[in-house]
C-alpha cells in the first residue's frame, strides 16, 4: 500500500511535467497552474498518507521495496526499476512536496508575467519527479539516475532566462559541476559493483560489513560518494556554482538551491551510512570538508550585494553545517537540520523574491532600505527567516543546529574542532543575516526614493512567504533538547544505533545552548550597531582591511583559480592540439598515405605516355625477356 | 621434295614481300606488298593441308582487309613520312633486346624440339576442309564461335559510330 | 609432313620480327595497322602449323577466329585513323597521345 | 523464405533500379527508393521477430557455395552481437532516405538515392557476413557507394575528402586482406581444410604468436574504420563535407563496422593474441577519449564537433570490447546502437539548423531556441544522450562498459571518466551556443530553425527510439546476451579470467591445455 502511493506521488509529476512539455503552444494559465500545482499537491497529500500509513506500523516495520520489473539483467548483474520507502525517504519525500507545492503556489504569481509560463513550470515538475526518484529509488543506479535528472532540471531552471549570457554560464557551469560529481558517484556505483556484486541497496548496505571496517576499499568507497555528495551539496572545492546559480528565477533558488537539491549529499550521506560508519577516516574528511565550507562560506556572504548572493552562501553555509553533522555520525541531527534548513531558506528566499519583484527585478542591496514599511508580509518572513538562521531560542534553526553542534561536542578530537568552527559560524551567521534585514528593511530608503512604490504581493506569494516564516519557527519543536526526540526516533529505523552515531547528551546540550545563544546575539549585536542604528557607518568603515575583505569578496578567488589550472590550460591544450597536433599526427599520417600513394601513382603514369610505339617497346622488352627466360629454362632442363 | 620446294618458295615470298611492307616509304605500295605475304602464307596454308583457311586468307584477307587498306591510303591522299626526329630513339636498344628474345625463342624451338612428334602424325585429309571446320566450331568451340560474331558486331557498330561521328565532327567544325 | 615444324615456327618468329621492326619503326599509323597485320600472319602459320603437327582442327579454328579479330580490328582501327587524320597533314601516330596518363 | 539473404538483395535490387532511372524521373526515383528501404526495413523486422534470444551461434544462416575451390561461400546469419546493428541499419537508412528524399540534389537525384540503396546493402552484408571473404567484400564494396557519393554530392572539398576516405580506408584494408588469406591458410594447416567460414577459424588454436600477428593485421583495418587514435584523420574532412544525409549514415551506421569486425573476428578468432594487443588497443582507445573530446570542446562547426565526439564515444566502444568482460562487452554492444542513434539524431539536428540558417558554423550561430522552442526540446533531447546524462539511453551503454572495464583496470575506467566530464563540456558548448544567448546571425529570432512536420518525421522516431532505450534496456540487451559471452569465452580462458567471470565454457578450451581453466589455481 504505501509503496503503490509511492509510486503515484513519483509518477504524478511527471505526467504533469510531460503534459505542460508536450502542450501544442502556450495553455492558458489556469490550466497551467492546475497542472503544475495541482500535481504537486496530489503529491503531497499522497506523501502525507504514505507517511501516515508508516506511522501505524511498528517502528521495525517501515521499510518496504517495490520493484516495477527487471529493467536490466547483464553479465550476473540483475538491476529492477524499484523504489524503497522508508522513514528516511518518506521524511524527504515531505520535504520535498511539501517545500516544493509552496513553491510552486508562490511562482503561479512570481512568473505570470514571463512568456514561458508553461516552460517553468513543465521544468518544475520535471524537478519535483526528479528529486522524489533520488530519494526513493531503491538501488545505486536510478539513484544516479534522480541524481542526474535533478542536474539537468536544475541546469535548465538556471539557464531559463537564455537569452541572458549569464544566466547560460551559470547554467553550465552548474551542469559541468554535476557531472564531476556524478562520475564520483558512478565510480563510487562500480566499486560496490565489483566488491559487492550488487547495486541494490539492501544487498550493498547488509554486505558493506564485510568490506572489513577501515579497509581501503571503505574509504575510496566513501570518498567517491562524498565527491557527488560535495558537488551537488556545493562543498568545497565544488562549491562554486551554487551562487552563479541564482541567475534563476527566485523561486528556483528557493526550492532547488536551497530547499532541497542541495541538500541531496546530506540525504546520501544518511542513506550509504553503512559506509561511512565503517571508516572513520572518511567520516572525519568529510565533517572537516563541511566544517570548512561552513566558516568559508559564512566570509563570504559578509559582504555580498546582490541579496540572492548573500542567501546564496548562506545556504553553502548551512549545508555545511549538515555536512559536518552527517560527517561525524550524528545523522538525525543533519536530516533535523537538513528539514529546518528547508523551512526557513525557503521563507529567506521566498520573501527575497517578494522584495525583487516588488522592486522590478531589483536584487542589490545598495538600491533597498526601508522596505519594512511597504512589504509586511516579506518583513514579516524574513525576519522569521533571520531570526531562525541565526539561531535565535525558540526557532527551528536554533533547535537544529544546536542539535548538530551539541553532537558534535561527543565527536572526539574533530568534533570539537567542528563545535568551535560551528559557533564561529554561527557568529558570522546571524552577523551577516541581519546585515540583510537592517540593509534591506530598515534605515532610509535609497536617494531618489522609490520609482514606483515597490507593490505588495497579492495572495499567491504572500501564503507561502507566511506559511514558511511560521514553519520557521514551529519547524524546530519536533526535537528539543532535553529528551524530545521525534526526529531521531522516526530516523532510527535507517540509522540503526552503534557506536559510529552520534547523539548529543545533557551536558553537550548545556553548554552549546549557552555559547550557541551568546554568539547569534552578539551576531545580531554587531550587526545592528554597524548596519541598523547608523546606516553612515558602514560606510566610514570601509577602509579597514581592504586587502582580506577583497579576497573574501571574491569568495577566496576559487574561480580564478579554477580558471587558471584548469579551465584555461585545458583550453590552451585542446587548441594545441587542434592546431598543430592534429595536422601534423593523425592528418599527418593521411598526407603520408595519400603522398606515397601520389608518388606510386606519379611512376607509373609517367609510362603511360599515350604514344602507342613506346607501348609496343614495352611488349618487346617483356617478349625479349619472357624469351631469355624460357631459353635459361631449356639450357637448365636438358 | 615438292612439299619442300613450295615451303621454300612461299617462305621467301612472306619474307620478302614482308620486308617490303615494313620497309616501303610509300603506303601504298607497303599495301600491295602485304597482298603478296598474304598470298604466300595463303601458299603454306594449302602445304599444311588447310585448304578453308587459305581460302578465307586469300577472300578476306588479301582481298577485303587490303583493299580497305588501300581506300583509306587513297582517301587520305599523300602525307608522306614525317621527318621530325624520333623521341623514340633512344628505345632502340630495347628493340635490339627483343630481337635476342625472339632469337633465344627461336633456339629454343629448335634445339628443344626432341618431343615434337615430326613425322609422326598421319596425313589425313579431312582435318582442314570446311565441313571439320564447321563441324568443329559449332561443337567444340562454340563459345569461340559466338564470341567471335559478337566481336564482330561490336566492330560494324563501332565503325559506324565513328563514321557519325566523324561526319559530325567534320560537319559541325 | 616432309618440311619439319621447326620451319614453320622460325618462319613465323621471323615474320614476328619483322612486324615488330614495322610496329617500332615506322610512325605512319597505316604502316603500324600493316605491321600488325604481318605479326598476325606470323601468328596464324605457328597456329596452321601446329594443326597439322598434331592433325586437329582447333589450330586452324584460331587461325580463323584470328582472322575475324584482325578484320575487326582493321576496321576499327582504319577507321580512328580516318577520323583522327582527316583534318592534319602529318601521319603520326606520336602525336596521338590524348590518353596520356 | 531466405531472409537475411533478401536484406542484402532487396536494396540491391532497389539500387539497380535506381541506376537506370533517368536523371529526370525524380517522383518515380523517390517511390522507388522509399519501397525499397521499407521493404528492406519489414524483411529486418521479420528477421528480429524471427530471432532466438537464447541462441548463442548464427541463426537464419543461409549458405550457398560460392568459389567452392577456394572454400569462399555466401553465407549469411544474424546472432546475438548484429541482429540489432542490422535494425539500426535498416531504420536509419530509411530515416536517411527519407531525408534525402525531402531535399534530393538538383543533379542526378536517382543515382544518389542508387548510391544509399548500394550502401545500404552493403553494410547489411557486411553485418551478417559470416565468410571472412564475404566480409571483406562487403566491406570493400562499402567504400564505393560513399565515396562516390562525398566525391559527387559533398562541399566545396569534396574531392580531397572523397579521395582521403577511400585511399586511407582502403590502405588499411588491404593489410586485412592478407591476413584474412594468412588466416585461413594457417587454419587449414590445422584442420585440413579450406575455409573462410568464420566459424570453422573459432575452433582453432593458432598459437599466441601467429594469433597475435594476424589480429594485428586485422586491426590495422579496424582501426581506420572505427576510427581509433591516431587513425582518425579521414573523418573530419569525410563529415564535414559529405551531404549532411551521407555524415548521418556514416556517423550513424558505417561507423559501427569497425568495432563489429573487432567483435565478430578479432576477440572470437585470436583469443590468444588478445593478451598482446590489450593494452596497447585500450590505451589508444582512452587516447581517443581525451583527445576526441578536447578537439571537440574547440571545434569550430557543429559537424566537427560531432564528428570529434563520435571519435571519442567510438573509443569508449573499443574499450568496451578490448578488456574482455562480458559486463562491459554487453555494454558495448549496446552503445554501438545507442551512439547509431545518437550520432543520427545530432547530426539531424545538425541539417535542421544548418537548412534553416545556412551556416553550420559555431560562431555564427546563437540564439535560436527563441524562435525554434520545439527544436530546442529534439536538440536538448539529443544533448543529453550525447553527453549520456544518466538515465537516457547512452548513459545505460557507458555505464555499463565502464563498469566492466572498472572490474578489470579500475584505472581506464577513471580516465575514461574524463571523456565523460568533457561530453558535457562540449555538448553543452553545442547547445548553448547555437540554442541559447542573444541571436546572432539569424533573422527572424531563428524562426526559419524551427522543426518542421518533415524535420520531426526524422528526429522523432530517434528520440522515440532513445527513451525506449533508456526505459527498458533489458529488452535488447537480453538478445545479445548468449552471443556475447560465446565471442568472449575463449579470450577469457586465453586471458585466463577467473571462472565465474566466464559466460559459457567454449569447446576449444579442450584444445588449449595450457590455459584450461580446470587446471588453474
Amino acid at each position: 500500500m504505501a509503496t503503490a502511493l509511492a509510486w503515484i506521488v513519483l509518477v504524478v509529476p511527471l505526467i504533469s511535467g510531460i503534459v505542460l512539455a508536450g502542450w501544442p503552444g502556450e495553455p492558458p494559465h489556469a490550466v497551467t497552474r492546475l497542472l503544475g500545482i495541482g500535481s504537486i499537491l496530489i503529491s503531497f497529500a499522497l506523501s502525507v498518507a504514505v507517511f501516515i500509513g508508516l506511522l501505524g506500523n511498528a517502528a521495525d516495520d517501515r521499510s518496504f521495496t517495490s520493484s516495477a520489473f527487471e529493467w536490466i539483467s547483464i553479465a550476473g548483474t540483475d538491476v529492477d526499476l524499484s523504489i524503497l520507502v522508508d522513514p528516511l525517504s518518506v521524511m524527504m519525500m515531505l520535504i520535498i512536496t511539501g517545500v516544493g507545492f509552496l513553491i510552486h503556489l508562490y511562482s503561479a504569481e512570481y512568473m505570470e508575467h514571463d512568456r514561458d509560463y508553461r516552460r517553468f513550470f513543465a521544468s518544475m515538475n520535471l524537478f519535483v519527479f526528479s528529486m522524489l526518484l533520488l530519494v526513493l529509488a531503491g538501488n545505486f543506479f536510478f539513484l544516479i539516475v534522480g541524481w542526474a535528472f535533478v542536474g539537468l532540471a536544475s541546469y535548465l531552471l538556471i539557464g531559463f532566462w537564455y537569452e541572458r549570457p549569464t544566466a547560460v554560464a551559470a547554467a553550465k557551469k552548474a551542469f559541468v559541476i554535476n557531472v564531476i560529481g556524478d562520475v564520483g558517484l558512478v565510480l563510487a556505483a562500480f566499486l560496490i559493483l565489483r566488491e559487492l556484486g550488487t547495486l541494490d541497496y539492501g544487498e550493498a548496505f547488509a554486505g558493506a560489513s564485510g568490506l572489513g571496517a577501515n579497509s581501503g576499499t571503505v574509504l575510496a568507497i566513501c570518498l567517491l560518494l562524498f565527491v557527488g555528495a560535495a558537488a551537488k551539496s556545493a562543498q568545497v572545492p565544488l562549491h562554486t556554482w551554487l551562487p552563479d546559480a541564482m541567475e534563476g528565477p527566485t523561486p528556483v533558488s528557493a526550492l532547488i538551491h536551497a530547499a532541497t537539491m542541495v541538500t541531496a549529499g546530506v540525504y546520501l550521506i544518511v542513506r550509504c551510512h553503512a559506509f561511512f560508519d565503517l571508516s572513520w577516516l572518511a567520516g572525519d574528511i568529510v565533517a572537516v570538508v563541511g566544517a570548512i565550507t561552513l566558516l568559508m562560506a559564512a566570509t563570504v556572504a559578509l559582504q555580498q550585494v546582490d541579496i540572492k548572493r548573500v542567501l546564496a552562501w548562506s545556504t553553502v553555509s548551512q549545508v555545511g553545517y549538515m555536512i559536518m553533522a552527517v560527517g561525524l555520525g550524528a545523522y538525525a541531527s543533519g536530516m533535523f537540520m537538513l528539514m529546518a534548513h528547508a523551512f526557513y531558506k525557503a521563507a529567506l528566499f521566498l520573501a527575497a523574491g517578494v522584495v525583487i519583484h516588488a522592486l522590478h527585478d531589483e536584487q542589490s542591496l545598495d538600491r533597498m532600505g526601508g522596505l519594512r514599511k511597504y512589504l509586511r508580509v516579506a518583513y514579516f518572513g524574513m525576519g522569521a527567516g533571520c531570526l531562525a538562521i541565526a539561531g535565535v531560542p525558540g526557532f527551528a534553526g536554533f533547535f537544529a543546529k544546536d542539535d548538530v553542534l551539541a553532537s558534535a561536542l561527543n565527536g572526539g578530537a574533530i568534533g570539537v574542532f567542528c563545535w568551535v568552527v560551528g559557533i564561529l559560524g554561527a557568529f558570522l551567521t546571524a552577523l551577516y543575516m541581519f546585515r540583510l534585514l537592517f540593509r534591506a528593511f530598515f534605515g532610509p530608503e535609497p536617494a531618489g526614493g522609490y520609482q514606483p512604490a515597490p507593490h505588495p504581493s497579492r495572495w499567491w506569494m504572500s501564503v507561502p512567504v507566511v506559511v514558511l516564516g511560521i514553519l520557521s519557527i514551529v519547524g524546530g519543536w519536533l526535537q528539543l533538547p532535553f529528551g524530545w526526540t521525534e526526529i531521531s526516533d522516526w530516523l532510527l529505523p535507517v540509522t540503526g544505533e552503534g557506536p559510529a552515531i552520534l547523539e548529543p547528551t545533557h551536558a553537550t546540550e548545556v553548554v552549546t545552548i549557552i555559547v550557541s545563544v551568546v554568539m547569534a546575539l552578539g551576531g545580531i549585536g554587531l550587526a545592528w550597531w554597524l548596519f541598523g542604528a547608523d546606516p553612515e557607518r558602514r560606510i566610514r568603515l570601509a577602509a579597514i582591511a581592504r586587502g582580506p575583505r577583497a579576497v573574501m569578496d571574491d569568495a577566496w578567488r576559487f574561480d580564478e583559480a579554477y580558471d587558471d589550472v584548469f579551465v584555461e590550460p585545458g583550453r590552451e591544450m585542446a587548441d594545441v592540439m587542434l592546431t598543430r597536433v592534429e595536422p601534423a599526427g593523425p592528418q599527418g599520417i593521411i598526407t603520408g598515405t595519400v603522398a606515397f600513394v601520389r608518388g606510386a601513382a606519379r611512376l607509373v603514369r609517367s609510362s603511360q605516355s599515350g604514344m602507342v610505339r613506346a607501348y609496343a617497346f614495352w611488349m618487346v622488352l617483356g617478349i625479349a625477356l619472357a624469351g631469355i627466360v624460357a631459353a635459361l629454362i631449356a639450357a637448365g632442363g636438358s | 621434295m615438292g612439299e619442300k620446294v613450295t615451303f621454300a618458295v612461299a617462305a621467301i615470298g612472306a619474307l620478302g614481300f614482308g620486308t617490303g611492307v615494313v620497309f616501303f616509304r610509300d603506303a601504298f605500295r607497303a599495301a600491295v606488298s602485304l597482298i603478296g605475304t598474304l598470298l604466300s602464307v595463303a601458299l603454306l596454308f594449302i602445304v599444311l593441308l588447310a585448304p578453308f583457311a587459305a581460302a578465307v586468307q586469300v577472300i578476306v584477307y588479301a582481298g577485303a582487309i587490303v583493299v580497305m587498306f588501300l581506300f583509306v591510303i587513297a582517301y587520305l591522299g599523300e602525307r608522306g613520312e614525317v621527318t621530325t626526329p624520333d623521341r623514340l630513339d633512344r628505345w632502340q636498344v630495347i628493340g635490339w633486346l627483343g630481337v635476342i628474345g625472339l632469337g633465344a625463342f627461336g633456339a629454343v624451338a629448335v634445339l628443344d624440339s626432341s618431343s615434337a612428334p615430326a613425322d609422326a602424325a598421319p596425313a589425313t585429309t579431312d582435318v582442314g576442309t570446311p565441313a571439320s571446320i564447321g563441324d568443329a566450331f559449332l561443337s567444340d568451340h562454340l563459345l569461340a564461335f559466338e564470341v567471335t560474331s559478337l566481336i564482330l558486331l561490336v566492330a560494324a557498330v563501332g565503325a559506324v559510330i565513328l563514321a557519325r561521328s566523324a561526319v559530325q565532327g567534320a560537319g559541325g567544325r | 609432313m616432309n618440311v619439319p615444324i621447326e620451319a614453320y615456327l622460325m618462319l613465323s618468329l621471323a615474320l614476328l620480327a619483322l612486324g615488330l621492326v614495322g610496329v617500332m619503326r615506322r610512325r605512319n599509323p597505316l604502316m603500324l595497322l600493316l605491321s600488325v597485320e604481318l605479326m598476325l600472319n606470323a601468328g596464324n602459320v605457328s597456329l596452321i602449323g601446329f594443326s597439322r603437327l598434331w592433325d586437329d582442327p582447333s589450330g586452324q579454328v584460331f587461325a580463323l577466329v584470328v582472322m575475324v579479330v584482325a578484320a575487326a580490328e582493321v576496321v576499327i582501327g582504319l577507321g580512328l585513323v580516318v577520323a583522327i587524320f582527316r583534318s592534319r597533314t602529318r601521319l603520326d601516330v606520336d602525336e596521338m597521345s590524348s590518353m596520356r596518363g | 523464405m531466405p531472409w537475411v539473404s533478401l536484406l542484402i538483395l532487396v536494396p540491391l535490387a532497389a539500387a539497380v533500379v535506381l541506376g537506370v532511372l533517368p536523371a529526370r524521373e525524380r517522383r518515380a526515383a523517390r517511390g522507388v527508393a522509399l519501397i525499397g528501404t521499407l521493404a528492406t526495413l519489414a524483411i529486418s523486422i521479420i528477421v528480429v521477430a524471427l530471432f532466438d534470444r537464447d541462441m548463442a551461434v548464427m541463426q537464419q544462416v543461409d549458405h550457398l557455395d560460392w568459389i567452392p575451390a577456394a572454400g569462399v561461400s555466401w553465407d549469411v546469419g544474424v546472432d546475438g552481437i548484429s541482429i540489432w546493428l542490422v535494425l539500426l541499419t535498416t531504420v536509419i537508412f530509411t530515416l536517411g532516405t527519407i531525408a534525402a528524399c525531402q531535399r534530393l540534389p538538383e543533379r542526378r537525384g536517382p543515382a544518389f538515392l542508387a548510391l544509399i540503396m548500394l550502401a545500404q546493402a552493403a553494410l547489411l552484408g557486411l553485418f551478417t557476413a559470416g565468410d571472412l571473404i564475404l566480409f571483406y567484400v562487403f566491406w570493400e564494396f562499402m567504400l564505393i557507394p560513399f565515396a562516390l557519393l562525398i566525391w559527387n554530392w559533398g562541399g566545396d572539398d569534396r574531392r580531397g575528402a572523397g579521395m582521403i576516405f577511400v585511399v586511407y580506408t582502403m590502405a588499411g584494408s588491404l593489410l586485412m586482406l592478407v591476413a584474412i588469406i594468412a588466416t585461413a591458410l594457417t587454419a587449414m594447416d590445422a584442420t585440413g581444410e579450406l575455409s573462410f567460414l568464420i566459424r570453422d577459424m573459432q575452433g582453432v588454436a593458432f598459437g599466441e604468436a601467429t594469433s597475435t600477428i594476424l589480429l594485428a593485421g586485422f586491426l590495422i583495418a579496424f582501426a581506420i574504420k572505427i576510427p581509433l587514435w591516431p587513425f582518425h584523420g579521414w573523418l573530419p574532412r569525410a563529415y564535414s563535407q559529405a551531404p549532411i544525409v551521407v555524415t548521418i549514415l556514416l556517423a550513424a551506421v558505417m561507423s559501427k563496422a569497425g568495432v563489429y569486425g573487432l567483435l565478430r573476428i578479432g576477440v572470437p578468432v585470436f583469443p590468444e593474441g588478445i593478451g598482446n594487443l590489450l593494452i596497447p588497443v585500450a590505451i589508444l582507445a582512452l587516447i581517443g577519449i581525451v583527445y576526441g573530446s578536447l578537439l571537440a570542446w574547440r571545434a569550430p562547426t557543429m559537424r566537427l564537433l560531432v564528428g570529434y565526439s563520435s571519435v571519442a564515444h567510438l573509443g569508449f566502444i573499443v574499450l568496451g570490447i578490448i578488456v574482455i568482460d562480458r559486463m562491459a562487452a554487453q555494454g558495448a554492444v549496446l552503445q554501438m546502437i545507442n551512439h547509431g542513434i545518437v550520432a543520427a539524431a545530432a547530426f539531424a539536428v545538425v541539417m535542421v539548423i544548418s537548412r534553416g540558417t545556412g551556416t553550420g558554423d559555431m560562431d555564427r550561430l546563437g540564439g535560436l531556441a527563441k524562435g525554434a522552442p520545439r527544436l530546442a526540446v529534439a536538440f536538448l533531447f539529443v544533448t543529453m544522450a550525447a553527453l549520456a546524462l544518466p538515465g537516457s539511453n547512452a548513459f545505460v551503454g557507458e555505464f555499463f562498459i565502464l563498469g566492466g572495464v572498472f572490474d578489470q583496470y579500475a584505472w581506464m575506467a577513471v580516465i575514461a571518466m574524463l571523456g565523460v566530464i568533457y561530453a558535457a563540456v562540449y555538448m553543452l558548448r553545442m547547445y548553448q551556443g547555437t540554442m541559447n544567448g542573444p541571436a546572432r546571425g539569424v533573422t527572424d529570432d531563428g524562426r526559419a530553425a524551427e522543426m518542421g512536420a518533415r524535420d520531426a518525421i526524422i528526429l522523432v522516431p530517434l528520440i522515440l527510439m532513445m527513451m525506449w532505450i533508456a526505459l527498458w534496456p533489458g529488452s535488447l540487451v537480453g538478445a545479445t546476451r548468449a552471443s556475447t559471452d560465446l565471442a568472449l569465452a575463449p579470450a577469457q580462458v586465453a586471458e585466463g579470467r577467473p571462472v565465474e567471470q566466464i559466460g559459457v565454457l567454449p569447446a576449444r578450451a579442450a584444445m588449449t591445455p595450457a590455459t584450461d581453466p580446470a587446471e588453474r589455481p
